[in-house]
């Protein structure tokens, strides 16, 4: 078995509008020193570890993890844990 | 990119440079002759925009004025946002339907919500507050994975976007067809109830007054979006789409607010969203109308992006965005109403009396053309029309009834058919109750809204058979008309007035400009006959892809007034042993 | 009885709850904005539904820290009435004034419809006038309403009867199908089905007026023997 | 400046629906090495550097970017871009 991490973020000049509304909300409750917030996804996956296992991966993230109109993907292949 | 990259009017015209923008070489020798010079990058950009069949419905033009658009209770026909119908005791409805088709095909669940977005805009921006939302969606067959998830995406959409805003959807329809497979149709519908006095109009006028910009920032998302409408899709759709506009229902939601307090002020002398075509079309239009130019320096646009040029600020369709002409001198009034609301509110320019488009950019002029020429003087074509071929041989065809031989079988075999099937599917997702003025909910013939502290109420539905209108284009928009008007009458309404969407393959195909003429006379004939005018509509040409055209589909929407609320009907069974009676032929 | 409507930055079910307290229980009621400091001069607050901001990282995650709430907090822990509907009710959650929090949906739809709810416990403020285990319909139009909490609180909210409204059937996979559940005191309820939506034959039904109605009858007694 | 990620995950023992319906979806096209699904949110925030970086982030995170009821986060601080 292996974990995958699969990270999910918005294309660069896609609005994001979580991502502002959580920024003010952190100015509100004091925290000016955020400049920036992006809101995306994250997603971990435990996979029977197997053959083109990134390949497949990829494959995964492409077809529907990620929508590849408006979103940027990327993974790891975390740790091996035992089955 | 930055402006060094830009290439000069000489370039423009050698590299036909325009021809990318969606301007023809005549459309450009046009430009040329109007401005007495060759057109810079920006000023290419902005003819080309507002010459797009989405903008300056070029090639529907001819067909539009056949509609009847008068009427005595007609307060505001086609050409404004929406147009608005007197409900008697000072208060008026107002309405349209709003295609968004292409991007809807592209990013389904933002492609369906932005177009709920825009034609919320263009409902508030006239000062009325939308009362209930309806659609009108088309798409290929359910067995297609992609199909499903388009359908799945765009009512999420739908529902997303006008959950959020807490204006209920209370209405619509949808058909399954192959022909719709690669183009499905995602028309949207808004009514809105306004008082009289509050009716605005999309006006820049007085010299010296200002013009304030509202709502969210301008990034570099929707570019072209005009063009991009008035364009087949093809695979290459894909790399020269804009960056896809993602909606903020939430910062909608606060624009309508202020927008509702904005129009209340004395000062506000006119305002209009920034739909297709942003900030050039907003601008150019309420400057055309109120007869006078607008001077714009588009370094006090607020952006999101750093380092945009002026052709992206003015092509941007960045949603959730308005543009205002205030009385000078009265600009705080304006700010202190969107500071309420939390939205920017900047002074980005001035009225002026010369009839121009000026734009300045870091100091220098960097566009400066006619705003009539820009929002009036689009070429307008008669296309070459031709009956097509399929329609002779079905013509010719003997009328055939169907052999059915179990009664029982064929009407659950139609049952069955998703296209007839119950849609609570999706109107489960939308709330259409919200603002608890819902009087009959989705599943009846049309829906009722009831109008608060009278005992008034208003009747609307979207309807089309588009495999009517392509078997036979004028009997089927006849029907299309009639079917509207029968299911508003059904719940106890008269029929006050229709918005229509007209969506059709490429005008250019003279077979299909054929289909356009013929079931517009047919919907003019219904509407003229049935007193219920067009008081506004939307064009969507090019739903075509390398498989063809979709089938001619021109959506009605129909909103009746029912009197009395004692007089609405729904269409359920009520009790054991009431009489059924057929009427009609 | 004069009843406070708190308006958040994107609630949109503001006005309906306060037509259903002016034009069908008749009462007083007025808006409240986000930004004011006090609710000290209502007899009842409620926090009606909507998308409070939007409903952006999770919904009422960022309405709870809106300056209003400081004041509605201290007037729920001094025991003043407490209403919060569907989006309310999430500002409730998270504001800890009610325990557990909400997922999405289990089917991630939202959902629009007409649903019939069980009432649980009519011994409340809020519930007096209904019978005990009357089914009565009660509209819900939500995405996030399923929901969530550990055992331990669960079993807490069984013992004390905090648990005032099951939908009868699961339509969003909340636990014990728990569509309304009020404070250890009983003064602070939060439901995610619409009450004001139902106050009205003409809207379908008119099964939540009686909520409304068993406030102010309990309001009117108590002050009668309070005052 | 510094960037933090922030992961926001539904507690263990915690029901997930959408992780389920991205599992179910996974297998319906074939991929059914994947064992199981879990759903959260990736947030990235671009912060000025200051004291307590650290402590305040954590807060960040307990006061709004996570509901603890329910969910657990992690974060790192990530690298220091030029500012
Ligand atoms: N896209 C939609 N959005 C909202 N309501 C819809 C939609 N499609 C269908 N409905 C509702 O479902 C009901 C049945 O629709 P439909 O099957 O098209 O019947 P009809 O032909 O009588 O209009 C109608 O009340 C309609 O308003």
């Amino acid at each position: 078995m292996v974990k995958v991490h699969v990270y999910v973020t918005l294309k660069s000049g896609v609005l994001d509008p979580q991502g502002s509304a959580v920024k003010n909300s952190l100015h509100t409750l004091g925290y000016n020193e955020v400049q920036e917030v992006k809101v995306g996804k994250f997603m971990e996956l435990t996979v029977e570890n197997g053959e083109n296992l990134e390949e497949r991966v990829k494959e995964m993230c492409e077809k529907l993890l990620s929508n590849p109109v408006i979103e940027d993907y990327s993974f790891e292949i975390e740790e091996v844990v035992s089955s | 990119m930055s402006l060094l990259l830009e290439p000069s009017p000489e370039q423009i015209k050698a590299d036909k440079v325009y021809q990318e923008m969606g301007l023809t070489d005549k459309e450009f020798a046009m430009v040329e002759k109007i401005l007495g010079r060759l057109p810079n990058y920006t000023e290419t950009g902005l003819f080309s925009v507002m010459w797009s069949e989405h903008c300056s419905y070029k090639n529907s033009k001819v067909l539009l004025k056949k509609f009847p658009v008068s009427g005595e209770k007609v307060l505001q026909g086609p050409g404004e946002g929406a147009g608005i119908i007197d409900i008697g005791d000072e208060q008026a409805v107002v309405f349209k339907i709003e295609s968004h088709n292409h991007p809807s095909a592209i990013e389904p669940y933002q492609g369906a919500a932005t177009g709920v977005g825009g034609i919320l805009r263009d409902v508030f921006s006239m000062g009325a507050r939308p009362v209930a939302l309806l659609n009108s969606l088309r798409f290929g067959e359910l067995t297609s994975p992609r199909v499903r998830y388009l359908f799945e995406e765009v009512v999420a959409g739908i529902a997303g976007y006008g959950n959020c805003m807490g204006v209920p959807t209370v209405g619509g329809e949808v058909q399954f067809d192959p022909c719709y497979e690669g183009n499905p149709l995602v028309n949207a519908m808004c009514v809105g109830l306004i008082d009289h006095k509050d009716i605005q109009k999309g006006r820049a006028a007085g010299a010296g007054n200002t013009v304030m910009y509202v709502g969210a920032s301008t990034g570099k998302d929707g570019i072209h979006g005009a063009t991009f409408a008035s364009e087949e899709l093809s695979e290459e759709s894909e790399s020269k789409r804009p960056a896809v506009q993602v909606g903020d229902p939430f910062m909608e939601k606060l624009l309508l607010e202020a927008c509702l307090e904005l129009v209340q002020l004395d000062s506000l002398i006119g305002i209009q969203d920034m739909g297709a075509a942003g900030l050039t079309s907003s601008s150019a239009e309420m400057a055309s109308k109120g007869g006078s130019g607008i001077e714009m320096n588009l370094d006090l646009v607020p952006q999101r992006e750093l380092n945009m040029t002026p052709y992206e600020m003015m092509l941007s369709e960045s949603q959730e965005r308005m543009l205002l002409v205030v009385k000078k001198g009265h600009e705080q009034e304006v700010k202190d109403i969107c500071a309420k609301w939390n939205l920017l509110a900047a002074e980005i320019g001035t009225v002026t009396e010369d009839k121009n488009l000026r734009l300045i950019h870091k100091g220098e002029t960097v566009a400066d053309v006619p705003v009539d020429a820009l929002a009036e003087d689009a070429p307008v074509y008669h296309q070459p029309s031709k009956e097509p071929s399929y329609f002779k041989k079905f013509q010719e065809k003997e009328h055939s009834v169907p052999a059915v031989e179990s009664i029982e079988d064929t009407f659950y075999q139609l049952l069955k058919r998703p296209t007839i099937a119950s849609k609570e599917w999706v109107y489960d997702q939308y709330d259409y109750m919200v603002q608890t003025n819902t009087v009959v909910h989705p599943g009846s013939d049309a829906a009722v809204i009831r109008v608060r502290d009278t005992n008034k109420a208003l009747a609307m539905t979207t309807d089309c058979n588009s495999r009517y209108i392509y078997l036979d284009p004028e009997a089927g928009g006849k029907i299309a008309v009639a079917e509207a008007a029968r299911n508003i009458v059904c719940s106890g309404g008269e029929p006050l007035g229709v918005t229509d969407c007209l969506n059709y393959g490429s005008p250019e195909n003279p077979e299909i400009f054929w289909q356009l003429e013929k079931s517009t006379d047919g919907m003019s004939e219904a509407c003229r006959e049935l007193h219920a005018p067009v008081i506004g509509g939307n064009v969507s040409l090019y739903n075509e892809t390398k498989k063809g055209a979709v089938y001619p589909t021109p959506v009605v929407g129909m909103v009746g007034l029912i009197e009395d609320l004692s007089h609405i009907t729904t269409q359920t069974f009520k009790t054991k042993g009431d009489l059924i009676y057929l009427i009609g032929e | 009885m004069k009843f406070a409507v708190i308006v958040f930055p994107g609630s949109n079910c503001d006005s309906d709850m306060y037509h259903a307290i002016k034009d069908e229980l008749k009462e007083e009621a007025e808006f409240v904005w986000y930004t004011e400091k006090s609710v000290a001069d209502y007899d009842a607050i409620l926090i009606p539904g909507g998308f409070s901001y939007g409903d952006y990282l999770r919904s009422g995650a960022i309405a709870r820290f809106a300056p209003i709430m400081e004041s509605v907090i201290k007037e729920a822990e001094a025991g003043k009435p407490v209403l919060g509907v569907c989006n309310g009710f999430q500002v409730l959650l998270e504001a800890g004034l009610l325990p557990g929090a909400m997922k999405r949906n289990k089917d991630l739809k939202f959902i629009c419809r007409p649903a019939d709810l069980v009432v649980e416990n009519n011994r409340t403020w809020f519930t007096s006038m209904y019978k005990e285990k009357e089914v009565v319909s009660i509209p819900v139009a939500h995405g996030e309403g399923n929901y969530e909490c550990d055992e331990q609180t669960l079993e807490s909210l069984k013992e004390n009867k905090q648990i005032v409204f099951t939908y009868k059937d699961d339509i969003n996979g909340s636990r014990e199908q728990i569509a309304g559940i009020s404070n250890e005191k009983g003064n602070v309820l939060g439901m995610m089905p619409h009450p004001e939506r139902a106050v009205n034959e003409i809207l379908g039904s008119a099964d939540g007026l009686t909520l409304f109605q068993s406030l102010l009858k309990n309001w009117r007694e108590s002050h009668v023997l309070t005052s």
